[in-house]
């Protein structure tokens, strides 16, 4: 198993956007109507990188085999990069141990891992989960069934008129019965960024359980899962720069030993007898079957990007360009922007309505200007009944964005109004 | 400019006439059958009410919320079926997906108006927004009414 | 939704294996020993040829958005490129409708949505499934886990000293209680082609269903869901000149409709709010969360090459390099075959024994000389168990194999002899 | 040949030696503790016994089954720490366990022959096999005995 301490340092890199965006070929695409795309879907998925591209070919041109212990050369070398990534990914999360990172295919199976291997071996009937009213449906439905199927009791953290959680709910809907509070760190809906030691606070008094839904907080801000101070953390690789098809569970040691193993299957078990099996030590307990090796390889190579630019820079250029975003927008006639209205508390994602036009209809017309947003209800169908809207237009950022590219959003949505006739 | 083409290709000013200004809309009718639709993806919604009188569609009226292709595809579909057979109306909702598959509009009398959504078949995530109040008319027409939705399973 | 109909036809190609063998660099790849690879582990993972590395590339390079019903251009296409995959593979096993084919991670997770969705669902305690002896672990442990919940009853149909099935026992091992039949098309260990045909009579006789492992008989050999007559196929794309991290589950429709979601989050509902949820439609409902859309794409890209070979010719080939790697080895002093004698029952598997030499040592002295085959107990361990061995060295074949190579594998195996000192 | 070097890089002669004429292998002996240990991914078994007397492994006796590394290194076990305390013994563990994550071999007394087994240190799939045997000797002196594997969850 590879060591946290053995790992390549990572060269710090100074953040210069014009090479950065050299990074991403396809930021130079071209939609069919002819204008040059103007990317900002990334809160759905983030595009990626040459460096990472060349690490999955690289990966299968030079290395590829199945990792399960074989003693040939190419599964060696495939096991101590698959490895290798863990490592990578422990470090990036400031998990102490790499055994700590399970990979998955993404934050929904990450959260549905915990859900079935810890919550059906640990939580009875009238046990709480405790949710929150803006989580992302991977955040929601698998507490529901499991609800429906054991009778464990959900609660949610109401959200605010602005897209912030009623803090002062939280003292009392987590309560000495609640054995798990699973919140989200920040939302796709609206960008809220949630103040995680108020939550965490309050759990630990009761002796809860936090799982964070890092999906949008990893990719976008420091995180340390020691300074948290939590217990599980999800989160998915296509939206922070990896390919799709690869995630992560991180939980405490102590935790995932405690835990039943989710799948079962080759790789996750000691031994195999008709009568009986035993089960592989964590993480390969939770990694039942071949893994995603070649995508999990690329994930390290995305950390180690990220790593270069540092997490901190991505955040303050993500809150410059959230700033520009939210000032400009406010001027286009028709647009109302939902959240709270300061990018110190919301991350790169910004919510809006057009009047009178539907957000269907937005994204639509945007689209022929080459500016790609994301227009539904973004998996999170409690924000938008509490917004009391059928759905939001959103725009959200990542490292390559530019503010010339918010302007061509807002110049964008100027023209959807005339199009279809909003009253200046 | 291109891009106002392709724009043009969907949003054709007979469209927008029927957003801006829908037909049958929220009318006052008393319904004999009725169904309601939804794209819970886009936050599409539609009711549809039909007055029928020995088998002809006499009065009919929609509403729900929508983008400007689900809700002008509505109001023109009212105004094709008002006046007609249940069984014009069936083959008025069958015209109408041919079109949204093949791209081309049928050669249907009083099929006009509808034809300028055939631009629509162009764009894949709007043929759902579009069929919307034509499925739940044939939902309403059929025994017992109900609920349709345009999701179905695929992305 | 992407129609069969619909898809481009594929090409035949004769098969030239210089031809096929220069789509795959790493062949020509140096093992430590400065020795040229000889890739003799295909029954682990195949290799990727470059235009499925080149697909993967293209996809998110030119096309890279989540799928997740967008309305810009790049989400329009990535969803094209997606569902067009769908069809590809349903296509490619003879499905008629492509909804039937859910992505999942690999054959495991499959075999595991069958346990958890249709299984949990329907079978109660003294229920039987019906598996066998020779089924790799991932089609055991699910079994065994819902027999330990659930109570059911797990039956194995056993094998034979040949590694063949004992044919005879199928009719008294499935009974009238047996509601599933799950069986490997082909050991993964041994390489025995199992006859389906008997076994889905029985189990039709007696009204139970059948999933078929797929593992190592859809990249090998013409597979056709109709013909088959079977309910389940599972499959993995690794195996057949796909990425990591894709594999496949197919099942009627109307059964899969019948089943419960396996787990919860976005894409897999219809609709969400904080009491209750509805789920989308199949195949929506199984594919909780982003989808590993580039590499179901790069799946899409496999199933065309495999195509273009034509699945006839494959086996052909395969049949071929078997039968003289079974003649060839059983010139070797020392050297004992496990399983059927005729490479006309046997996949290109071929599991040994050197007398007095380990199968780690082994393969440890074969990767000196480049040769990389498996050793250890190949996921089967009931097989090792039956066979009465620790552990076995496999060598597998593809369709890039030649009898070059076997005689590499061959004379190899003369020198580990002479090194360990084993009598002529 | 380069791969020659290779290989007698981790097959010393020594090696083989030891794993053709085991030492100490099924030896009859009275036991006061014992401890199995099992890579069930190679199927490398083996059970270690040993006689204390004050303190002191007087008889030591391996057996089961595995690759030549494995073998020869539980081998090469038992002939360094018979007539060793305790302590030493276990001294003797951890050298061994530094030998394979640092691939240097210790300056240890009476740990020549063990010290051929350092080559193992560059094959990581193979440092399982020559740790068997120490693990169980360590589990064994261990209170209680008991069982080890050394699959450890990564591969
Ligand atoms: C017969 C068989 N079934 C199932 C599997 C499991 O496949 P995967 O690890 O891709 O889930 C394999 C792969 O080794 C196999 O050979
Ligand atoms: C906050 C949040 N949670 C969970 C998810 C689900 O991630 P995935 O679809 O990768 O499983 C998302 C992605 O949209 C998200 O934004």
């Amino acid at each position: 198993m590879t060591s946290i301490a053995g790992l390549p340092r990572v060269e710090h890199l100074p953040y210069d956007i014009a090479r950065i965006r050299r990074d991403f070929p396809i930021l130079k695409r071209e939609v069919a109507s002819g204008a040059q795309l103007v990317y900002l879907d990334n809160a759905a998925t983030s595009q990626r990188p040459v460096q990472v591209l060349a690490e999955i070919t690289r990966f299968y041109r030079d290395h590829n085999a199945n990792i399960h212990r074989g003693v040939h050369t190419l599964s060696v070398e495939a096991t101590e990069l698959y490895e290798q990534a863990r490592a990578k990914v422990a470090r990036f999360i400031g998990a102490s141990d790499p055994r700590e990172i399970i990979f998955t295919r993404n934050t929904t199976e990450a959260i549905n891992l915990v859900a079935h291997s810890w919550a059906r071996k640990f939580l009875k009937a009238g046990d709480e989960v405790v949710v929150s009213e803006i989580e992302h449906h991977s955040n929601i439905v698998p507490w529901q069934m499991l609800r429906d199927e054991r009778g464990i009791v959900l609660k949610y953290i109401p959200m605010l008129p602005d897209g912030t959680l009623d803090l002062d709910a939280v003292q009392s809907i987590i309560t000495e019965r609640t054995r798990l509070v699973a919140i989200t760190a920040m939302s796709n809906a609206l960008g809220t960024i949630v103040p995680l030691d108020v939550i965490v606070a309050r759990a630990k008094a009761v002796g809860a359980l936090v799982l964070v839904d890092g999906a949008q907080s990893v990719p976008h801000m420091p995180v340390d899962v020691q300074a948290l101070d939590v217990d599980f953390l999800a989160f998915s690789g296509h939206k922070m720069l990896a390919p799709f098809g690869i995630g992560v569970l991180w939980g405490r040691m102590a935790l995932l030993e405690s835990m039943d193993p989710f799948m079962g299957g080759g790789d996750m078990i000691l031994t195999v007898s008709m009568e009986q099996s035993t089960w592989a030590d964590v993480p390969a307990k939770f990694e039942a079957g071949t893994p995603n090796v070649g995508d999990a390889v690329a994930l390290g190579a995305a950390v180690d990007y990220l790593s270069a630019l540092g997490m901190d820079e991505v955040r303050r250029h993500e809150r410059e360009i959230t700033d520009y975003a939210l000032r400009r927008l406010a001027d286009v006639p028709g647009v109302s922007i939902f959240g709270v209205p300061d990018a110190e508390h919301r991350g790169g994602v910004v919510s809006f309505e057009l009047e009178g036009v539907h957000p269907h209809d937005i994204g639509q017309v945007l689209d022929t200007k080459g500016v790609a947003i994301r227009t539904g209800h973004h998996c999170a169908q409690p924000v938008m009944l509490a917004l009391n809207v059928p759905a939001t237009a959103r725009a959200s950022f990542y490292i390559y964005n530019t503010t010339a590219e918010v302007d061509a959003l807002a110049s964008g949505l100027e023209e959807v109004g005339r199009f279809f006739g909003v009253r200046k | 400019m291109a891009e106002s083409g392709l724009l043009e290709d969907l949003y054709r000013e007979i469209i927008l006439d029927h957003y801006r200004q829908p037909r049958n809309r929220n009318a006052t009718i008393e319904p004999t059958c009725s169904a309601d639709g939804a794209n819970p993806l886009c936050g599409d919604q539609v009711r549809v009410d039909v007055a029928l009188v020995d088998g002809v569609i006499e009065a009919i009226s929609f509403s729900g919320q929508g983008c400007s292709i689900s809700q002008a595809s509505a109001s023109m579909m009212t105004e094709y079926v008002k006046g007609r057979t249940v069984a014009e109306a069936l083959q008025g909702v069958d015209a109408f997906q041919q079109m949204m598959l093949t791209g081309e509009a049928p050669d249907l009398e009083g099929f006009d108006d509808i034809a300028s959504l055939v631009g629509v078949a162009k764009f894949a995530a709007r043929v759902k927004c579009a069929s919307l109040g034509w499925k739940t008319l044939a939902q309403a027409l059929a025994e017992g009414g109900g609920t349709v939705t345009t999701d179905d399973g695929s992305r």
